[in-house]
């Protein structure tokens, strides 16, 4: 094994509302996990626009979460219903392109679940660790 | 004089050549062909009509950084990319060849686009004449010819198991002095006489009693798609775009068309026009305007029928040059000399 | 008989998988309203009602349920059915179980019944069409009831109604090839869950 | 040629013009070789006779419909292009009462290309799911009711093909692309005053023709025809570079019709699949 | 370039102790537009925020990164600091580097350390892009509407108008009260619903803050909170009220007689009416179906062949104050109003759908609000219960619940909540009117969860003597004079019959006809059903999706009186909270289209749940606009369009990318 | 002009409901139906098929069905029962799997695009136009139709499950007078005759009483089975439940063609167990 284990770049959005307190409830309990998620707050799951995915995925990034509030429990009402459809659309794309499953997820957290939260990240990191690095396209 | 190559020898001598050149040259790729730099003799194919895409692309790329430094006067100097090696371009036909002579004029004016200059002085083009006119082409109607040595450094004619060879230039001839081509008694084949020159639309610009004619025959069809100026071994516009980076600068430059929606708001002078007068534009532009602006004798269209195959509702440039001088006639104008 | 039901794990109710999957229908919709009972014109001879059938189901008693005269008796009629607030096919449900007892080869409670759709189905494999008099010639032997129904017989031979000979259909190939088929196709499809636990 | 399509094309757009019942024809008639077929507009009822219909006629004339939002206009429409006409109905791009459809039971159109007739399906014809347009005021043939299941063998193929394989092949396919446009140009779905491509901020995909920008644009271009390319070809048939567009298109097209039950084009009152949803579906998120 | 000033805040060794703030502060001054890098204990200490604010002023920072805990902790705490500053409080990023990197990473301070520097690299590109954003001022119109003059309606209005604000109410039909005021007594008290009732009828109708409008509809509304255009069609009476008494010599001589609504057709009405003695207004209309006269004018008018009826106007020719008009119109009448509870109420399953109980067919089976009206004491047969086909008393009365309830086949598989106990109620009121009844009610299962209610249906059944089976009746057919009633008694297991002289069918709750189109009216949303539908079904049980819009009682979902009121209330307290503010301040993160690029395609229409985006004619097309009164700033609209004509300020696609690219150069 | 079915007759019309086959044929004949007996038709399976194999239970109507469908002419089938088994078949086989199961089975192509119709529809409401020449004016029928005829709803798409018309429609066509009653769908005991007689004896009992306690003095039915269960089975009936009247059972066809001017003899009103002239008789109309 080398020394320089492989640090993959992972971008996290996240609803502000469910998934982005979630991760600040893991915080506050002080639940430790991989460092490797970088997250951007977004209002909605429902604002994720996919362009914004392959765009992230053609600049490099390792692997590419959504997460957000559990269907239902949108404080927009309906916002991640309609993003779980998107997304379920753009996951076997992305697999089509090359992408290996595994690389992009979508998640629900909520705002109470922080030891949720730091399990997702530490199982994504893992999977996105396993399939490697990936380069800029 | 004439001399002779039979095929062997030529893929030796384009052998040699690989060594210290960059070879660009027909390749087959997804059921066509296209001009790229080869690494192997057996990647080019020596069987083939015509590209899909003209090889302008080797000289004027479709897109190419410009990459510079912001001096500490604020000033901005530009570099073109230097060419590692030297290159040759093999198997350019006579009317690509002409589609250079084209963007020679725009390209080479003083100043000079350095890039192309760079690029342009650096290759030498071995040209394959054409043994068969395909349905599409009509480069005898533009005052060109398929065997036409006129545009090329070397033109190579294929004879029987060989080719002829025709050294026209200095250039051609320091790239042919390890060809191992044989003195031949064969005459070269006469070039194939060119039809009458096209006649040219009534006016060049403003507005014309032709409109109609643009409007509902040729513009309604028309779907902008572009694929005629992509195709087109003449057409010269592009777009820039500038990135700042931390002190350095770099200038994209990509291809661009008049037949592009946004080409309208970036060049401003045609913007909101409908879409006939941009069609006419177009045509205009090649046939009356470029020779009349540039003084080169000839049109900005070489007759490779290039965009006459690609497009996708038969926007036909020969059709439409009939059908002006019919025009032309039924409002009294002069009839065109027959053929 | 009294004695307690052991539940079983819903993994291992092999009786419910089997009704859900040949019948189409969703067994845990049942919320016992009794609608199904209420409606049935012979559920007033049924040991477990066709409400406790759908119970017994629920709750995977093969053994207890196969051993019932119940879904013997069930008439095809459809009420239950078409009333079922639950929108369950009833009806169905009732045809899984006696084709779960025929394919596990059960002695049936009801025997003049079984033996009914036997003859029935022996005539048509045998004409392509039923046969009045041999039906009730062949289920009056059979059935330990030789005199059934016979004080009708004179009333309807006076009447022409009941011919001697049967009709037949001619292609009788073809349809003893669907017979055969189709217990063939039946038998793979029903795989090996429904073999009877030793 | 099918002269009796032929004619009665002739006809209706005859009638259709004479009565005033629509101000312009859009039909199609021989190309310049010959051999092959190209839109033609008809304005007046004695240029009708230049209209043919055969199966050379590939292309999809439903995005001129777009250029003709106040004209009353005819169109001869395959299934395809019927579909297209209904995707743009449901995204209000075309009004109703301006549109006359001339729908055409429709046998499959030719792999042609200007100079070569073909006599291969092309490629969306094998295996086309639909013969008879979903809406029409006229019609010419025999209406079939049926609507067949589409196989998608097409992308199963690729589906079956290794995730490196893949991206291999993707990027095979998109470094020729050459950014002409053409196949947005030629959509009846593609009708954004200003495509995401030709933005400068946010820079989506630059002008570069190069591998990521390659990428992006067609990738992009794909997933916004996500639940709204009716399978006409035209872009791939168009592509100067032969780039396997459909590839791309039809693997949503199979995804939304597996996932909502949707098939883009078929009813005039649809929601598209991503503006509307159901609670229950798509229950567990990706694993 | 924009002139970027970080501040990074130690929080104590919380951040401080796993992340090393002097590599982060050095690689910081090191992105493009970082101008200022500071770093501080506590930046939300009031000398951290002092300091924030001094070199803003000092440096000319136009743009401000605070490195620190959670954006939900101290976000807004840091928009006044720089508002403070003088700054607008947009031009403020947090980077979050607390919750989501020292007291996570604290087992690795280096990749802390490393994370901390990206956050704030993407903080800082994301900023750069901010713009100013303001929030707007909405002026607020004291005035409130309530639709629907039912229970919960009535104390919605009450309730408002007791606060000082005024109130339109808006009822249907041509008196208030709801279905409450058909009811004879209330469980589990056994209050007479009408005594209880009445007096609230009153107060509304003289109340000075109450503008009563019945017999009307709302038929349109625009706006947004606090300016909500609201179009109300008064519909022609035919009477003047302002000139009537009230004296009753119409209705009493009216020669037409109908069955009547009130009455659910065990009585009749006649053309001209007031629905029940109580009814507020006591003033009447004339209904055009049945009045000869009108009668007769359709007949002129259509030019009908064969006899030509009457052309009565008695009514006319005995009204001692003239207040006959036979010409009133519709009228339109157009409020401005800041808030809206909608009430619309509930009404009672169409058996007839249930074809094996007799589909209507069969007289003696008559549903629980006709039995109501029955036992009423004001009611057509004055308190008697008599059998419909030949009016005797019947003695053996069968109950049936669940008609219309908990049934997926007939579409209804909710449970209506009520029935369990008017039954049990209407099974004790009949003993009490006649010892010698017998009642049964064939139940599912007895749901009487509520104060009191348990002890009820206990004391109806030990008491009282009503039987329970459990089970659902599949039939009922007549056998001479008497009604057999084919059940189970799934306790015991076998299947029942029952010979009864009356079956009272247990008819279940759903929304009022015409509640869906309400809904629509005002844009909010309903279910399968046409209930409407609350923001949060636990937490904003009378808000909906729209500010401003309230809903109140059975509209909502099935419930009882009690329950009807304290909605009522509870919808009228946030109106008049909502009231009680002279204007509304938006939230600028709100999205906007740039028409230039918009299509005009209606996806971000269709998909926005707050109906926020009007589409508009523009140049020949329709454009989308969004009303930034409604706008809740999900970016739904931003991620579903394609042309990217919307834009969420605060989370531009620019904004997002901007991060993306820093994290990804 | 003439419309043109292929007849699916069904067992029982061949054997103990012959008045019902030959009554159908002339009625229909002279109504301008066109009936073209289906070649080789086997039985459908009803009631027992279906009950032992389900697939078996498809693929027997599914082969009749198979027939007419190369014809292309939609069935026409008269037999209640029977006409339950082919819908049932041809909406089950809606399902692409089972079709390609029971094509399997049947080994030849039936693409189930072939409609299937009762008489009741074809003569009640398709522009069918029979003239009545003698009105049964004065005869009170209640109208039966029978369980299975009308359920599921949406498979047979015939009418309504709990109160149907269409039978009563055509009986009030023909002059007489239906009577509304409770028991038009409820189950005379169907498939039980033979294995359980006393069932039958008293389902059909029941509904012969409510029937005549609303006024009824015959029934009309359209289902061989209900006919045999209502019919033969009246003395029986008498010695289980005294005071039992009697009461003539006839198919509707058999009223259609005595108002349409048949005989008695020729409608075989004779045929049946329990008296059916005598009643006629009284009325005058024979």
């Amino acid at each position: 094994m080398s020394v320089e284990e492989f640090q993959p770049r992972i971008i996290g959005f996240l609803c502000n509302w469910c998934s982005y307190a979630g991760a600040d409830m893991a915080g506050t309990s002080r639940m430790t996990y991989p460092s490797n998620v970088r997250i951007i707050r977004l209002p909605c799951s429902g604002r994720v626009n996919p362009m914004i995915i392959f765009k992230a995925f053609q600049q490099g990034a390792d692997g590419v979460m959504v997460s957000g509030c559990h269907p239902g429990d949108c404080h927009y009402v309906d916002g991640n219903y309609y993003a779980r459809r998107r997304l379920a659309m753009l996951e076997p794309f992305l697999e089509y392109l090359g992408i290996e499953k595994g690389r992009f997820q979508l998640e629900w957290v909520s705002a109470s679940e922080g030891k949720k939260w730091s399990q997702v990240v530490a199982r994504f990191t893992d999977t996105v660790k396993s399939l490697g690095p990936r380069g800029k396209i | 004089m004439t001399s002779f190559i039979t095929k062997t020898s030529l893929k030796t001598w384009l052998g040699t050549l690989l060594k210290d050149n960059t070879l660009v040259a027909p390749a087959a790729a997804a059921g066509l062909t296209f001009f790229r730099p080869v690494e192997k003799i057996e990647d080019i194919a020596f069987d083939f009509t015509n590209t899909a895409l003209s090889p302008k692309s080797w000289f004027f790329p479709q897109t190419e950084t410009l990459s510079g430094e912001i001096a500490g006067n604020g000033h901005k100097t530009l570099n073109p990319e230097a060419l590692e090696k030297n290159a040759v371009l093999f198997g350019i036909r006579p009317c690509d060849a002409r589609g250079l002579a084209v963007t020679d004029k725009v390209f080479l004016i003083t100043p000079g686009d350095t890039s192309y200059i760079e690029r342009r002085q650096r290759t030498t083009l071995v040209g394959v004449a054409c043994l068969e006119e395909r349905a599409e082409c009509f480069c005898t109607r533009m005052g060109s010819s398929p065997n036409s040595p006129a545009d090329v450094d070397i033109l190579l004619t294929e004879d029987g198991d060989g080719y002829l060879v025709q050294v026209m230039t200095k250039k051609g001839q320091t790239l042919s002095a390890g060809a191992g081509q044989q003195q031949s008694d064969k005459a070269v084949p006469p070039i194939v006489p060119t039809k009458p020159p096209a006649r040219l639309p009534l006016k060049s610009a403003g507005p014309s009693p032709d409109m109609d004619y643009w409007d509902q025959s040729i513009a309604d069809r028309c779907i902008h798609c572009n694929i005629c100026a992509f195709v087109c071994p003449t057409c010269y516009c592009f777009d820039t775009f500038d990135i700042e980076k931390e002190g350095k600068v770099e200038r994209l430059r990509s291809w661009y068309t008049c037949q592009s929606p946004n080409f309208e708001r970036i060049e401003g002078y045609m913007a909101d026009a409908p879409k006939g007068v941009r069609m006419r534009h177009r045509f205009y532009h090649k046939l009356p305007l470029f020779p009349e602006q540039l003084g080169s004798g000839y049109a900005a269209c070489t007759g490779c029928g290039r965009c006459v195959v690609s497009c996708p509702v038969n926007i036909d440039i020969r059709e439409i040059m009939d059908d002006v001088e019919k025009f032309r006639a039924s409002v009294g104008e002069e009839k065109a000399p027959q053929a | 008989m009294i004695n307690t039901v052991t539940i079983l794990p819903a993994a291992k109710n092999d009786l419910r998988s089997f009704v859900e999957k040949t019948s189409g229908q969703k067994l845990l919709r049942c919320y016992q309203c009794g609608k199904c009972t209420a409606g049935c014109p012979t559920a007033y001879l049924w040991d477990l009602t066709p409400r406790q059938v759908m119970r017994a189901v629920q709750l995977g008693l093969k053994e207890e349920l196969m051993r019932t005269h119940s879904y013997w008796l069930c008439v095809f009629c459809q009420t239950c059915s078409a009333r079922c607030p639950q929108e369950i096919d009833i009806a169905a449900v009732m045809d899984s179980l006696r084709h779960l007892a025929i394919l596990e080869k059960r002695a049936p409670a009801e025997k003049e019944v079984a033996l009914f759709h036997r003859h029935f189905l022996r005539l048509v494999h045998r004409f392509g069409k039923v046969w009045e008099v041999g039906l009730g010639g062949l289920y009056n032997l059979t059935s330990g009831h030789p005199l059934a129904n016979t004080s009708l017989l004179p009333a309807m031979f006076a009447r022409g109604k009941l011919p001697l000979l049967p009709h037949t259909t001619h292609n009788m190939e073809e349809i003893r090839n669907i017979f055969k088929r189709a217990e063939e196709l039946e038998r793979k499809s029903a795989g090996p869950e429904t073999g009877r636990k030793a | 040629m099918d002269d009796k399509i032929t004619l009665a094309v002739r006809e209706k757009a005859k009638e259709l013009l004479e009565q005033k019942v629509v101000d312009c024809f859009i039909g199609y008639e021989k190309a310049t070789d010959n051999l092959t077929s190209r839109p033609l507009f008809v304005y007046k009822p004695e240029q009708a006779e230049r209209l043919v219909f055969d199966n050379t006629c590939v292309h999809n004339l439903s995005k001129y419909l777009l250029n003709k939002k106040d004209t009353k206009t005819a169109v001869v429409a395959k299934p395809c292009d019927a579909r297209a006409i209904v995707v743009l109905l449901n995204e209000n791009q075309v009004q109703r009462e301006k549109i006359y459809i001339i729908g055409i039971v429709c046998p499959g159109v030719v792999d042609s290309r200007w100079g070569s007739a073909g006599t291969e399906p092309e490629v969306r014809c094998q295996g086309c799911p639909q013969h008879t347009p979903p809406l029409y005021d006229f019609l010419i043939g025999e209406p079939t009711d049926e609507v067949e299941q589409d196989a998608y063998t097409d992308v199963t193929a690729m589906e079956e093909m290794g995730d490196a394989d893949r991206e291999a092949f993707w990027k095979e396919q998109f470094q020729r692309c050459i950014r002409c446009y053409a196949c947005r140009n030629v959509c009846p779905g593609c009708y954004c005053p200003v495509c995401f491509v030709d933005l400068k901020e946010p820079l989506w995909a630059g002008i570069r023709v190069a591998p990521g920008e390659n990428w992006m644009w067609n990738n992009i271009r794909a997933f916004h025809l996500l639940g709204r390319c009716i399978d006409c070809n035209g872009c791939q048939r168009v592509c100067p570079v032969n780039i396997p567009l459909m590839l791309l298109n039809r693997k949503l097209k199979k995804e939304v019709a597996q996932a909502f039950a949707f098939i883009p084009g078929m009813d005039p009152k649809a929601l598209a699949p991503l503006a509307t949803f159901k609670k229950e579906e798509l229950a567990e998120p990706s694993k | 370039m924009p002139r970027v000033g970080v501040f990074l805040c130690h929080c104590g060794t919380n951040i401080a102790g796993v992340v090393d703030i002097p590599t982060v502060a050095e690689a910081v001054k090191q992105f493009p537009g970082v101008v200022y890098v500071d770093d501080n204990k506590f930046s939300c200490s009031e000398p951290g925020q002092a300091a924030i604010r001094q070199s803003i002023i000092d440096n000319g920072l136009d743009r401000v990164v605070i490195s620190a805990c959670s954006p939900r902790m101290h976000e807004i705490t840091f928009r006044k600091a720089v508002s403070a500053a003088g700054l607008n409080p947009y031009l403020m990023e947090i980077a979050n580097i607390r919750e989501h990197c020292s007291w996570v990473h604290s087992d690795n301070k280096e990749a802390a350390t490393e994370k901390a520097i990206e956050l704030v690299k993407m903080a800082v590109a994301k900023v750069s892009l901010h713009q100013e954003l303001f929030r707007k001022r909405i002026s607020m119109e004291k005035k409130a509407l309530v639709i629907g003059g039912g229970i919960a309606g009535i104390q919605a209005a009450l309730d408002i108008a007791n606060a000082g604000h005024q109130v339109i109410l808006v009822e249907r039909e041509p008196t208030i009260g709801g279905r409450m005021a058909q009811l004879d007594k209330t469980f589990p008290t056994l209050d007479c619903s009408a005594c209880i009732l009445s007096p609230k009828m009153v107060d509304v109708s003289q109340h000075p803050n109450i503008r009563l409008l019945t017999y009307s509809e709302v038929e349109k509304v625009q706006g947004f909170v606090g300016n909500f255009e609201v179009e109300i069609r008064q519909r022609a009476r035919y009477v003047n009220h302002t000139t009537c008494t009230g004296c009753g010599i119409c209705w009493q001589k009216c020669p037409e007689k109908v069955p009547g609504e009130f009455e659910e057709g065990t009585g009749q009405r006649t053309s001209v009416y007031i629905p029940f003695p109580q009814a507020v207004p006591s003033k009447p209309v004339i209904d055009t179906v049945s009045c000869r006269y009108f009668k007769y004018l359709d007949f002129i008018d259509k030019k009908m062949e064969g006899k030509k009826p009457p052309p009565c106007r008695i009514c006319e020719k005995l009204c001692p104050p003239q207040a006959i008009d036979w010409e009133q119109k519709d009228e339109i009448i157009r409020e401005t109003v800041g808030a809206i509870v909608v009430a619309t109420g509930f009404k009672t399953f169409d058996h007839s759908v249930y074809g094996e109980y007799g589909g209507g067919r069969i007289p003696d089976v008559i549903t629980s609000l006709q039995l109501e009206r029955l036992m009423n004491a004001s009611g057509p047969t004055l308190g008697e219960v008599v059998r419909p086909s030949d009016g005797t008393h019947p003695k053996t009365v069968v109950f049936l619940s669940c008609v219309g309830s908990r049934d997926e086949a007939k579409g209804r598989p909710y449970c209506s909540k009520i029935c369990c106990m008017y039954m049990a109620k209407q099974a004790l009121m009949l003993k009490e009117h006649d010892p010698g009844v017998q009642s049964y009610i064939f139940y599912i299962d007895i749901r009487a969860g509520g104060k009191d209610f348990e002890e009820f249906t206990r004391r109806a059944q030990e008491e009282f003597g009503v039987l329970y089976l459990r089970g659902r009746v599949s039939k009922i057919y007549q056998d001479d004079k008497k009604l057999m009633v084919c059940g189970e008694d799934s306790l015991i297991g076998r299947p029942v019959e029952i010979a009864a002289d009356m079956v009272v069918l247990a008819t279940g709750v759903e929304p009022s006809e015409g509640a869906a189109k309400v809904a629509q009216t005002l844009n909010i949303s309903y279910d399968t059903y046409g209930f409407m539908v609350e923001a949060h079904p636990k937490l904003r049980p009378v808000e909906t999706n729209t500010d401003g819009i309230l809903v109140a009682g059975a509209c909502v979902g099935p419930r009882d009186i009690p329950d009807s009121v304290a909605h009522g209330g509870a919808a009228a307290a946030k109106v008049i909270g909502l009231l009680s503010q002279d204007t509304l301040t938006t939230e600028p993160l709100t999205a906007a289209i740039d028409a230039s690029r918009c299509t005009g395609c209606l996806l971000c229409s269709q998909i926005c749940p707050f109906q926020a985006i009007d589409m508009v004619p523009a140049n020949g097309k329709s454009i989308a606009v969004v009303n930034e009164g409604l706008c809740k700033g999900c970016g739904l609209c931003v991620a579903a369009c394609r042309s990217t004509a919307p834009s969420l300020k605060g989370y531009t696609d620019a904004q997002i990318l901007s991060e993306v690219l820093a994290l990804c150069p | 002009m003439a419309v043109s079915y292929a007849y699916y007759p069904g067992c029982t019309l061949k054997t103990s409901a012959r008045e019902f086959d030959e009554s159908t044929l002339k009625v229909c004949k002279a109504a301008g139906i066109e009936l073209t007996e289906l070649a080789d038709w086997n039985c459908c399976g009803a009631s027992s098929a279906h009950s032992v194999s389900p697939l078996l239970g498809l693929s027997l109507p599914a082969r009749d069905l198979q027939t007419a469908e190369a014809l292309g002419k939609p069935v026409a089938v008269a037999c209640a029962m029977c006409f339950h088994r082919l819908k049932h078949a041809s909406h089950a086989l809606g399902d692409a799997a089972k079709l390609k199961q029971v094509n399997q089975v049947l080994g030849k192509e039936f693409r189930n695009t072939v409609k299937v119709e009762h008489l009741l529809t074809i003569l009640g409401s398709n522009g069918s136009s029979y003239q009545v020449t003698k009105k049964l004016e004065g005869l009170k029928a209640a109208s039966y139709y029978g369980c299975v005829l009308v359920r599921p709803k949406e498979v047979m798409e015939l009418d309504d499950e709990d109160n149907p018309q269409l039978m009563d429609r055509i009986v009030a066509s023909l002059g007489a007078e239906t009577v509304e009653w409770d028991f038009k769908t409820e189950c005379c005991g169907a498939s039980l005759p033979l294995s359980k007689p006393e069932v039958v004896v008293n389902l059909s009992h029941k509904i012969l009483r409510q029937a005549r306690q609303r006024g009824a003095e015959c029934v009309v039915v359209a289902c061989p089975m209900c006919h045999s269960n209502l019919d033969i089975r009246q003395k029986a009936m008498k010695a289980a439940y005294p005071g039992f009247q009697e009461m003539p059972v006839y198919y509707f066809t058999q009223l259609m063609g005595l108002a349409m001017g048949f005989s008695a003899a020729e409608m075989h009103i004779d045929k049946h167990l329990t008296d059916g002239l005598s009643l006629l008789k009284s009325k005058g109309f024979i």
